[in-house]
């Protein structure tokens, strides 16, 4: 068995348990330790697939600083107490379940169409890769790709605008006493089921 | 004079238009107004049977354009009236008859506060009616019918503040338009035939007959017959006449009994030559007025009201009208359309001056003794009692006895038997109504009044027209008035052999005698406690007579119950089911729609779920060939 | 390479599908963001497989900016979250519910 | 060493004065926070003209792609381009009345609407799924703050389920993008023409990705069963947000659509028909249907939204020139009479409180017959009522449908047309024929009012005579690779 | 004289818009003339527009035709034949009495006369089109004013009525709407452009099955504007909480777009599946005839009778249609003018005594003949106009229908003519008991008409005894077109194709 097939068998199981045990975990810290590892298993399948330079994007950029932005995140919220456990929108979790393996059915017979089981890729990567791969990474991406990268970077501040925009909300004009005058209209004006409604009709209980 | 028919009906008519929009500024001018306009008619038309009298026979038919009508293309249509011996006739009855009646309505009305409107109505039926007969084509002849309708309609609920004037009114409409639907199809029939409405192409003119197959004269000939009937308040169609007596009197006289409701007889004699062609049609005629003889006969001896029971006479003798002209003697109808428009409208008249003197008192039970009140009023009645009883030499003897006798030659039995039994209880109800009215004690409280001078004249012009009619046109079958009609309604075949003159003239003379003395067994003076409590004493009898057989009430329960009450789960079906429906798909879409609180719960989870269903459901159409 | 480019492909359906499913059962926003970003890796492995499939780097560069999408989408997404929990005091996105109908 | 690439910045020219407007606003809302709006408000305007300016230059180019194939450079672009500034026009003076109004200064609006209008100008010229991609990002992600941008309690909740939903479905469009990448090896949109052009044989795993593409982008207008975001955020979002997102967002991802559906994946319309119609048809229903009970004018617009955008779509199952016209002339209506409408609720709502609710517009009529007036111009227009330009989009979208042999789709259409006129006309019977209760302080400026008699004159113009526009519309249809 | 009068007629109501929108201050007496001056310029025009049409010729006249929209194939077509002229002038003659019935509307005068004659304009346009877009157009413009007209100024259900009448019009113009695109699309694949052109669509080779499912689409469309059987109860709502006015009009005027446009589009585009649709239709119509009159009989409220009326008198109409010989379509488009005539005058005439009363409830009413005679007369005039009496106009729309079915089906005639005998019974009983009977203490101080209500209904009294008396004129410019319709109708064989229609174009040519 050759060496990149046993890799696979080896981490393709544990993406999926990982990833299953991002889903199921109460804890949203062990959660987020689980994607961490689903992101380390895929970023081995990068490397199995002849891309370094993504490789350690994904460890650097995945694992380590948005992985690290979530946890943070969930520190600051102080929302480790984990989920509840009882799903209260009825039939919620069956429906998912349900819809998730059929698209994974409509995908693979797509897949199976288009590409075909057995097909393995051809050989000769190496050529597209002058140089290694993330030079010749850099070449597509600074020759074809430059005007997306630009875009990127204004993807980037609006990014930060709105980051700014949300965050720093707290220390501007908005008072304490705005707050509260407005709370109330709040409630009224967004609380709007149409009458008629019954009390049944609205999922769960408050 | 001819040429100038027009303006028989074109006089009225503007008479007609003036009083209806000015008449309240007339004030009792409006009687003359009308009056004038009638005579001025009758004048038309009497110098227009005058020329048509100096054209040699075969000439008397006279076709007057009075205007075009319709011109599309090729064909003109053009508005025709048609001047030969039967519309002339007719046209003569309606002027003069008419006339007189105008004449007596302005002493009649006077206490009226709308004179204008009662003469405007009575002008314009005048108009109408002389369309009708006068016209040379259906559509023109339907004009009439309907227009004739419209005025009977409107003079019967002329006091429409009686609820039962006006209920009368719109029954009498109702009922006569389910004979103007038949006759509207026969003309339907008549169009797709012969292409054409006009009386010569239908009818055939100089002696051609019409080229037309028997069924299909058969099944023209009894929807017009349909027409009639409504018209001529004829079995079963006849339920609307008596209580059209709502109506003023003088209208009565007119409408109920002069002129309108011969109209039935007027257009089967027209169109007789269909009739003639079918056989059939003739036979149903004949039996349509023997039945309608004697059952309005019969009922007219159960009726204490005067004008109801002068109502069912009027049944009674059109259907001797109609027996006539069913056994193929149209001349004979037409005589005796015309002697009963004399006797028919006195009888009315002399009717009304009891009511005018009285109150409105009506019912003979509340009468009694009158001829001592109203010696001249009851003098002419007892004319025009007599005329109609058919004792020689009143009208009606030549008439009736035409009738019967040439019934007898018909060879038909039954015809002769039903017909004298016919005749007697003619003079049985008549002599009734004279008996019970005018002489013996008086039942009524006060003096009644006797009619006025403007009221009287009149009558006694119809009563020495009830008396001398009869002798002096003959109306016998072979009479002048007969020979006089022969080129439009043809001869009066001689029947087969049967009993001589003398011994019909004999028996016809004795039962009417016997009807007279039956009715004075039974309703002399002496007897009036009997007759009066005889509904008490035979309520079975007295109602079946009194209600006329009940055919009104079942009728009444058809329409009133069954209909209605179909009617009304008509409407409820429409009400429930129909818009139900509708207002169930807009009540559905929003109950539908509200729902939507289910799905768009607020839950975002909720949200993302119908998103991954949609990509499922979406991807389907990749993986799928259909 | 001996392993079909195909296996890599299901790996990526299932990863997303788990991802998805992720965001439909749970109700705190944090975790169903991280369903999100585990669709979007989940993809990744696909541009990354299909680049490899055809020998050429396009794939690769869009799972690049992919990377850098999802970097800004957290910023924007986590701030967001801070916001309504702000507002709120909660990130169960069930109570998130005075919108609807 | 790599060939430099070109660059040729002048086919971006609309994109780049959009996002320099936006980045010289956020740097001086950055500086002045709490300064007056109106300098602001100015630079947008600004922008957006010569914007438009440059657009219309662009108009006399040869059609082209520019920029290594990432951007086109054709009519198409140009028209979505100047509706877009039309209506950021529109969006930005609403915006200006809504905060001035009730003296918030939030001058990082500006710069966000720009940085939305950006990414909308340049998601219109998109010739790169990869560009399409990045560009609905920045839209999205401006318009995430955007909806937020009051920080009440619905904005925030409205800009959390827009996040949610808009992360969830960014992951689809781009699973999308990767499928047709593999299926084709480009993610050029002309790249994937050609590649599928010439090809037979199964197709699924291009037509998977066409029809992910196609969730992901659904979701941007509203399609059903991608819609139930709308009515939560519309009703949420302040009203010059939702009236500026409501009709740029439809115009530009229409367009978006357009390229896709039209150019790159045209080879497969007789596979992608069907789901396209199923799900314009799923969206005129349910829209339609679930707009009846709303009692909540933005609401029940959202909702309408929903049946518009499924109106649009019709015209997408016939991938022809008309096709293209008549989608491009339904955009360009519903923009003008939608924008209005937000407009006029957002005038009538009173303030940051936003009563939206029916009892708000009950005999405006008499209180307010200027503002009731041009509301019902748009509502008739959005109910397709004649002589509105919503009455001809109809007919064309229709009509485009009919061609393409979806007359099932059109009777489902022309049905919840009813369905529609139901509401919308609701609206104005509870404006026009119910008394009025209480008093209502009118709004003294005519401002306003003149402001948004421009769409409404637009929207009676091109009812009356649409054939100002159609040809040009037209010309934007031919679309060439 | 040479000028294009057909949109002279459609443009001359328009004339008073700009006056009554733009000056918002304008008096309401000034808004009234403002609107009456506008309607009756229009029947000026119209009357030109009458003066110059060719007596004799069967097709279209006074043609103008310019594109609109070129590049879709919409263009500005009109024309006017023997079935629309008359449409024409009766909506030009009722308009300016509808507007001056409506005198006593005494809030939002201005909107209201500007909402009446934008309704003229578009219910003028939807008789005159000749392209297919542009008629449905019109059709569909002009539901909003009907539907403002209704919603705001009729009475307590106003509002209901009002909607229903408009989505259940709207329901049968989505059918219409998708009939007219297909036909669209397949001149497209026919003609090589595709067109809105009824001249040019006439031309189609239609496939029977297509010319079938097509016909059925037009037809529900029209239906529900007829109303035919058993798509009416809009009608009865709608008419019963319309203002006057709005009564008259729809009465009078805006049913009639449904049978006309039976007439103009259903027949000359889909004669295969007219004849083959006709003898259900038929039924349907004469279903609607009886069913319409009986339950008219029942009603409590007089203008829901009157409306149940015309459910009964249009089912009249559509038989006359699809009977298709030239007297039944004769009597049609007659009956179309003659219902337009009496049952705008019966809501009148109700809607004057409405004003006085404050009541529709027949139990309320009662003993009014003795009060107000004049106003009475003028009832007994529509109404027996309405009944169909020889010598006012009905009678001869009724006459030719009935006549010219009976020469195709003489059971179904039968079954109709009693629509006859039950209009008398509904409106002669409904008469006895709102008019007639003792009168009512409540009642006893009516106003009989005043002057401006006799002048008002006196011109539809003559014109009802104009063509009562003399149908002569109306007749001579109907009958070609009829003929030649019905000609063409009845050379074509159910089941097989059909020749294109060689229409001999009429003079007029093309427009300036």
């Amino acid at each position: 068995m050759p060496l990149d097939n046993v890799v696979f068998w080896v981490f393709a199981p544990l993406s999926i348990a990982t990833a299953i045990g991002m889903m199921v975990v109460r804890n949203a810290v062990h959660a987020a330790l689980f994607l961490v590892v689903n992101f380390f298993t895929i970023a081995v399948m990068y490397l199995l697939l002849d891309a370094p330079f993504l490789f350690a994007v994904q460890i650097v950029v995945y694992a380590g600083a948005i992985m690290v932005l979530f946890l943070f995140v969930i520190m600051l919220l102080g929302v480790d107490r984990g989920d509840p456990l009882g799903e209260r929108l009825f039939g919620q979790r069956t429906t998912a379940v349900i819809l998730a393996v059929a698209i994974v059915a409509e995908v693979a017979t797509a897949i199976r169409a288009g590409v075909g089981f057995a097909t393995r890729a051809p050989e000769g990567f190496e050529a597209a890769n002058p140089g290694g791969n993330p030079s010749a990474l850099a070449d597509v991406l600074f020759r074809d790709y430059f005007f997306p990268f630009e875009v990127t970077s204004i993807l980037l501040i609006v990014a930060a605008v709105a980051a700014m925009v949300l965050a720093l909300r707290r220390s501007r004009s908005v008072t304490q006493r705005e707050i509260e005058e407005h709370e109330g209209d709040d409630l009224e004006a967004y609380a709007m089921a149409p009458p008629g409604a019954p009390e049944s009709m609205r999922e769960g209980t408050r | 004079m001819i040429d100038l028919i027009g303006l028989a009906i074109a006089i009225p008519l503007v008479a007609a238009g003036v009083n209806m929009l000015v008449g309240a500024r007339l004030g009792r001018y409006a009687g003359w107004l009308g009056t004038g306009a009638m005579v001025a008619s009758f004048a038309i038309a009497l110098g227009a049977l005058l020329d048509l009298l100096s054209l040699p026979a075969g000439d008397r038919t006279q076709v007057v354009t009075v205007a075009e009508w319709i011109r599309t293309g090729a064909a003109t249509v053009t508005l025709d009236l048609r001047v030969d011996p039967l519309s002339i006739t007719m046209a003569m009855v309606v002027t003069g008859v008419g006339s007189l009646i105008h004449l007596y309505a302005i002493g009649y009305m006077e206490h009226d506060p709308r004179p204008g409107r009662f003469f405007g109505y009575m002008n314009l039926f005048c108009a109408f009616m002389l369309a009708l007969v006068l016209a040379n084509d259906f559509l023109l002849l339907y004009l009439g019918w309907e227009g004739v309708g419209l005025c009977s309609y409107l003079l019967i609920g002329f006091w429409s503040e009686r609820p039962e004037a006006a209920r009368a009114a719109k029954k009498a409409f109702i009922t006569t338009r389910v004979g103007d639907v038949m006759l509207l199809l026969g003309l339907f029939a008549v169009w797709i035939h012969f292409g054409s409405f006009d009386f010569d192409t239908v009818l055939g003119s100089e002696g051609s007959l019409p080229e037309i197959a028997a069924g299909t004269a058969t099944a023209i000939s009894l929807l017009m017959l349909g027409g009639a009937v409504g018209k001529s308040a004829q079995l079963p169609l006849h339920v609307w006449l008596p209580d059209a007596m709502a109506g003023p009197t003088p209208v009565s006289a007119l409408i109920h009994a002069a002129t309108m409701v011969t109209a039935g007889v007027y257009l089967v004699v027209r169109t007789h030559v269909l009739f003639e062609i079918s056989e059939v049609a003739l036979i149903v005629v004949a039996v349509i007025g023997l039945a309608g003889a004697l059952h309005a006969g019969f009922a007219s001896l159960g009726q204490y009201d005067m004008k109801r029971a002068l109502a069912y006479s009027t049944m009674s003798q059109l259907g001797f009208m109609f027996l006539a002209a069913g056994l193929g003697f149209s001349a004979v109808a037409i005589s005796l359309l015309v002697a009963h428009a004399f006797y028919k409208a006195l009888l009315f008249l002399t009717s009304g001056n009891v009511m005018h003197g009285l109150h409105d008192e009506i019912d003979v039970r509340r009468l009694g003794g009158l001829v001592r009140d109203m010696p001249w009023t009851a003098a002419l009645f007892a004319v025009g009692a007599l005329a109609l009883s058919g004792l020689p030499p009143f009208s009606g003897y030549y008439t009736k006895d035409a009738i019967l006798e040439l019934a007898s030659h018909d060879g038909e039995v039954w015809t002769y038997v039903l017909g004298s039994l016919g005749a007697l209880v003619s003079a049985w109800y008549i002599a009734r109504l004279f008996f019970t009215a005018f002489i013996g004690d008086r039942r009524y409280e006060g003096r009644a009044h006797e009619a006025s001078t403007l009221m009287r004249a009149p009558l006694v012009v119809l009563a020495i027209g009830a008396l001398f009619a009869g002798m002096w046109l003959a109306l016998t079958p072979d009479g002048r008035l007969a020979t006089f009609l022969e080129p439009v309604v043809g001869t009066v075949a001689e029947g087969h052999a049967g009993p001589s003159t003398q011994v019909l003239v004999a028996i016809s003379v004795v039962l009417t005698l016997l009807g007279i003395a039956i009715a004075w067994r039974l309703y002399r003076p002496a007897a009036a406690e009997r007759w009066i409590s005889f509904p008490e004493r035979e309520p079975g009898l007295a109602g079946a007579l009194g209600h006329a057989f009940y055919i009104d009430d079942l009728y009444a329960w058809i329409v009133g119950t069954v209909g209605l009450r179909g009617a009304a789960a008509l409407e409820r079906f429409d009400r429930i089911v129909v818009d139900g429906a509708v207002n169930g798909v807009g009540r559905l879409a929003v109950r539908l729609s509200g729902l939507a609180p289910i799905w768009q719960s607020g839950r975002v989870r909720r949200y993302a779920l119908s998103f991954l269903a949609g990509g499922v459901a979406l991807l389907v159409f990749a993986v799928v060939r259909v | 390479m001996r392993t079909p480019i195909a296996y890599f492909l299901l790996l990526s359906a299932i990863l997303f599908a788990l991802g998805s499913a992720s965001v439909l059962v749970r109700r705190n926003a944090l975790r169903i963001f991280m369903g999100v970003e585990l669709q979007l890796n989940a993809v990744n492995l696909t541009l990354v497989a299909f680049s490899r499939m055809h020998l050429e780097l396009d794939g690769q560069i869009l799972a690049f900016f992919s990377m850098v999408v999802a970097a800004a989408e957290v910023v924007v997404g986590l701030a967001i979250i801070v916001a309504v929990f702000r507002r709120t005091g909660t990130t169960d996105v069930d109570r998130a519910d005075v919108l609807r109908g | 060493m790599i060939d430099p690439p070109r660059v040729e910045l002048w086919a971006i020219l609309p994109v780049l004065i959009l996002f320099g407007g936006a980045v010289i606003a956020l740097v001086g809302a950055a500086f002045a926070r709490r300064a007056d709006q109106a300098p602001f408000a100015l630079l947008t305007l600004a922008a957006l003209a010569a914007a438009a300016a440059s657009a219309l230059w662009l108009w006399q180019r040869e059609p082209t792609t520019a920029l290594e194939g990432m951007v086109s450079v054709d009519r198409l672009a140009v028209v979505a381009t100047l509706t877009l500034c039309g209506v950021g026009a529109f969006g930005a003076y609403l915006g200006y009345h809504y905060f001035e109004r009730d003296e918030l200064r939030r001058n990082e609006f500006y710069a966000l609407l720009l940085f939305a209008l950006g990414g909308m100008a340049l998601l219109v010229a998109a010739a790169d799924l990869i560009v399409v991609f990045l560009a609905i990002e920045v839209l999205s992600l401006s318009l995430y703050v955007l909806t937020a941008l009051t920080f009440r309690r619905g904005p925030t909740e409205a800009s959390l389920k827009y996040f949610l939903l808009g992360a969830f479905s960014s992951a689809f469009l781009l699973y999308g993008v990767a499928i047709s990448y593999g299926a084709v090896a480009t993610t050029s949109i002309q790249g994937l023409a050609r590649g599928l052009a010439g090809t037979t044989g199964d197709q699924s795993l291009a037509i998977a990705g066409a029809l992910l593409i196609v969730v992901g982008l659904g979701f941007k207008v509203s399609l059903v069963p991608f819609h139930m975001w709308v009515p939560d955020v519309y009703q949420g979002a302040p009203s010059p947000v939702t009236a500026f997102m409501s009709a740029a967002t439809k115009v530009a991802v229409f367009v978006a659509l357009v390229r896709v559906l039209h150019v790159a994946f045209v080879a497969l319309q007789w596979d992608l028909g069907p789901a396209i119609a199923a799900l314009s048809a799923a969206s005129m229903v349910v829209g339609s249907v679930l707009a009846i009970a709303q009692t909540d004018v933005k609401r029940l617009l959202a909702y309408s939204s929903v049946a518009q955008a499924g109106y649009i779509l019709s015209a997408f199952v016939a991938p022809d020139r008309d096709g293209i016209a008549a989608a491009l002339f339904y955009v360009v209506s519903y923009a003008a009479a939608v924008i209005g409408a937000f407009g006029v609720v957002m005038l009538i709502s009173g303030g940051i409180g936003e009563q939206t609710g029916f009892e708000r517009f009950r005999g405006l009529g008499r209180r307010r017959p200027g503002l009731s007036a041009l509301l019902t111009i748009f509502l008739l227009s959005l109910a397709g009522i004649p002589p509105t330009a919503g009455f001809v989009a109809k007919v064309f979208v229709l009509g485009a449908a009919t061609s393409a042999g979806y007359w099932p789709l059109v009777l489902i259409g022309a049905l919840a047309g009813v369905v529609g006129a139901f509401y919308y006309l609701r609206i104005v019977a509870l404006m026009a024929m119910r008394e009025p209760e209480g008093d209502d302080v009118a709004d003294p400026s005519p401002l306003p009012r003149l402001v948004l008699a421009v769409p409404a004159a637009a929207v009676v113009v091109l009812g009356i005579v649409p054939g100002v526009i159609v040809p040009v519309l037209r010309e934007a249809g031919v679309l060439t690779w | 004289m040479d000028a294009p009068w057909l949109t002279l007629v459609i443009v001359a109501p328009l004339t008073g818009l700009p006056v009554l929108l733009l000056w918002r201050s304008i008096s309401d007496e000034a808004a009234r003339w403002v609107g009456l001056a506008a309607a009756l310029a229009a029947f000026a025009v119209s009357i030109g527009m009458l003066a110059n049409f060719e007596t004799g010729e069967a097709g279209f006249q006074l043609v103008s035709k310019h594109p609109w929209v070129e590049s879709v194939g919409l263009s500005w077509f009109l024309g006017v034949d023997g079935f629309s002229v008359w449409l024409v002038m009766v909506t030009t003659f009722m308009f300016p009495i509808a507007i001056a019935a409506s005198w006593k509307v005494d809030h939002q005068v201005r909107r209201y006369m500007a909402m009446a004659l934008f309704l003229e304009t578009v219910i003028l346009g939807a008789f005159l089109s000749l392209d297919l877009l542009l008629f449905f157009l019109f059709f569909e413009a002009l539901l909003f004013p009907m539907y403002y007209i209704i919603g705001v100024w009729g009475s307590k259900r106003r509002i209901y009525a009002a909607t229903k009448f408009l989505l259940y019009t709207m329901f049968g113009s989505a059918f219409l709407l998708v009939g007219i695109l297909w036909l669209y699309i397949e001149s497209g694949n026919q003609l090589g452009k595709a067109t809105f052109d009824l001249t040019a669509l006439e031309q189609l080779r239609l496939s029977t099955e297509a010319g079938r499912w097509l016909f059925l689409a037009f037809f529900v469309g029209f239906a529900v504007k007829v109303p035919v059987w058993p798509l009416h109860t809009w009608l009865p709502d709608a008419h019963t909480e319309a203002p006057t006015k709005g009564s008259v009009v729809l009465a009078a005027i805006l049913l009639k777009t449904g049978p006309y446009g039976m007439l103009r589009f259903n027949l000359d585009l889909f004669p295969e599946a007219s004849r083959y649709f006709a003898d259900a239709i038929m039924v349907l119509a004469v279903v609607g005839i009886v069913y319409g009159a009986i339950v008219a009989m029942m009603q409590r409220d007089i203008k829901r009778l009157i409306a149940y009326s015309s459910v009964s008198h249009m089912g009249l109409i559509v038989l006359g249609i699809f009977a298709f010989s030239a007297e039944s379509m004769d009597g049609a488009v007659l009956q179309m003018v003659n219902h337009g005539l009496s049952t705008g005058m019966l809501f009148l005439v109700f809607g004057m005594l409405y004003e006085r009363t404050h009541t529709r409830e027949i139990s309320d009413l009662g003993g009014i003949v003795q009060v107000t005679p004049w106003l009475a007369g003028a009832y007994v005039v529509a109404m027996f106009s309405s009944i169909g009496l020889p010598g006012l106009n009905n009678f001869v729309g009724e006459f030719l229908v009935l006549l010219g079915t009976f020469s195709v089906d003489r059971v179904l005639a039968s079954i109709a003519i009693l629509g006859v005998i039950l209009s008398a019974i509904y409106m002669l009983w409904s008469y006895q008991r709102t008019f007639q009977g003792p009168a009512k203490e409540r009642w006893g101080s009516l106003r009989d008409l005043s002057w401006r209500e006799g002048a008002i209904v006196a011109p539809i009294v003559v014109a009802m005894l104009w063509i009562g008396l003399q149908p002569g004129p109306m007749l001579e410019r109907l009958r070609p077109t009829s003929e030649l319709v019905s000609e063409r109708i009845r050379t074509v064989q159910v089941g097989e194709a059909v020749e294109p229609l060689a229409r001999t174009s009429g003079p007029g040519g093309e427009g300036p």
